[in-house]
């Protein structure tokens, strides 16, 4: 199956970051079709290259993770400029985009499933 | 549809305003704090005995074993992310956040 | 696949970005060929309460921003009725003429949908 | 101690759990979304109008007028910032968040 | 100044930071000459549920942590008891000996310290 | 009077940093003083200098201001670690620092305010 993910909070601050990835990673795991990530809101957080949580799970060498295995990991623009999130900061692998790649996204998947608080 | 809850009943109204809209036998997925749901002697706990007799209540085994839940209301049913994906398959979702 | 949406919007506006992100959704996707309906319920339906004046929290209206979403092809509206009378709400409040459901009319609009994005 | 509250009543229960511990006689500010429990006509009412008997509450106007809530349950009384920060100056402060 | 500060733990672990940060807090702080009593209410009293093991979601316990307070300095851990009871729990659920207190004995705790930081 | 505030959420996500800043900037005209602002957890992000929201009030610039105004705003340097928001990100006027800059601001405040969610 095609399954569309959104993520809505970032990371550290509320679980969502953390129940998509598992999630992700079982769908995968059951050989369904991940046709996306995107991340909104406090979401776009989740794609921040510089987090270094000491003794941690790292919440975005994760979504890289993820995303280095060919799954299109799209982190809002818009949200990103609010946030103070550039594109430099962007973790390998995850790329900015707009509300048009969540349309993609939506209409891609048979199923559609967001995580948040 | 699967309706799924991610926060505490005791301080949050999502699952008792979800319940309301899930037709009946609709299946129900409790997950993060939302597990506290599916606790043993809470005071919810007739809310959710109430609702076992209209829906199947799924409780996801990674969040119940983090907040060490470990006694619970008859009837829920435990699933891995095996089986929320499971669930995904065969219903579309309906996150009440 | 159908490529509609129900836009679930049950949080209340300006506490936090819910409301605001949902309704900069229902644009956003709304322009790319997808069929947006929008379900109010519980806290969600105080983002059409009139009269709201965000300005001096230098915050723009989200009451304002409704009433102009048929222009952009979004003129799908449903709020839950119990979640209004729970507020002590009627239509008559509201900035926008929406469609009344109940608990089954909600539950009907999500299932026939199939896609929701919650806010 | 000021208990301040910025949660909508409807849906959590940080209200309601505020004014069960806070003592007779102190006061209360709703804020943020706390202040739909100043609203006329909402199921909370009954909940701000017995705790009125027992309590100050005060309401934050600029999150009020955010909101477009006008008609208020009667005794609630509007601050401004300024009336904030006033009330902070007599009470010390237990955000219930 | 006293020095006296009133954690307030009223939210539940692992779905969000706070109980994480609380837990924190209550050290950082601890070590500089405050003293700190720890108040859990509401869904706060979840922190010291035993046989926590979030490992398969690759966090660490919290409910370990608490009965090494003492070791820090922070010894007041105070449950307020209608929070417990109404979760089906006593104090043999829990994973330290923490004084029990009414609704009255919570507020006096907060009025005591006269400092209130909330998690 | 010694005034101390705490924010626990990050900018446009939560009204926290917005509600403390309104609280802030009236206690000022009160004439008290602000020991200190605190950024906690997520709030931490409120300092980050490369906000740019379009058309909209610039949070990272608010607290800049009442940073330069002579009021000590501290974000947590280890919230800042798991959050990705790098020393070289912060605002100006705004600084770095751990939970002991908290324990002097609640030693030193009359009263203290947490914002948060």
């Amino acid at each position: 199956m095609k399954i569309g993910v959104l993520v809505l909070e970032g990371p550290y601050q509320h679980q969502a970051a953390d129940s998509a990835y598992h999630f992700v990673k079982a769908a995968l795991a059951r050989g369904h079709e991940i046709v996306g990530i995107f991340l909104y809101t406090d979401g776009v957080n989740n794609a921040n290259g510089y987090i270094k949580p000491p003794g941690e799970r790292n919440i975005a060498e994760r979504y890289s993770e993820l995303a280095s295995q060919g799954i299109d990991v799209i982190a809002c623009t818009a949200c990103a400029r609010f946030r103070g999130f550039r594109r430099d900061m962007v973790v390998e692998n995850v790329r900015l985009g707009g509300l048009g790649a969540l349309a993609d996204q939506l209409k891609a998947a048979d199923r559609f499933v967001t995580f948040g608080d | 549809m699967l309706y799924t809850i991610n926060k505490s009943p005791l301080m949050f109204g999502n699952l008792k305003s979800a319940l309301r809209i899930a037709p009946e036998g609709e299946p129900v997925l409790l997950y993060e704090d939302g597990v506290y749901a599916a606790a043993h002697g809470a005071a919810t706990e007739a809310l959710v005995a109430d609702a076992l007799a209209k829906h199947p209540i799924f409780a996801l085994k990674a969040d119940l074993e983090a907040r060490g839940i470990t006694r619970l209301i008859d009837g829920i049913r435990v699933v891995d992310y095996d089986g929320f994906v499971a669930l995904v398959e065969e219903h579309p979702v309906v996150p009440w956040l | 696949m159908e490529n509609t949406v129900a836009v679930l919007m049950r949080k209340a506006p300006y506490g936090s970005v819910y409301t605001a992100e949902g309704l900069r959704s229902i644009l956003g996707i709304g322009v790319f060929e997808i069929d947006v309906r929008v379900l109010f319920v519980d806290d969600g339906v105080y983002a059409l309460v009139k009269n709201q004046d965000p300005s001096v929290l230098d915050m723009k209206s989200l009451g304002d921003a409704f009433p102009s979403l048929p222009e952009f092809g979004v003129s799908s509206f449903t709020v839950h009725a119990p979640s209004l009378a729970e507020r002590g709400l009627s239509v008559e409040d509201l900035v926008i003429d929406a469609e009344l459901v109940d608990d089954a009319g909600a539950a009907a609009l999500l299932a026939s949908a199939g896609t929701v994005l919650p806010f």
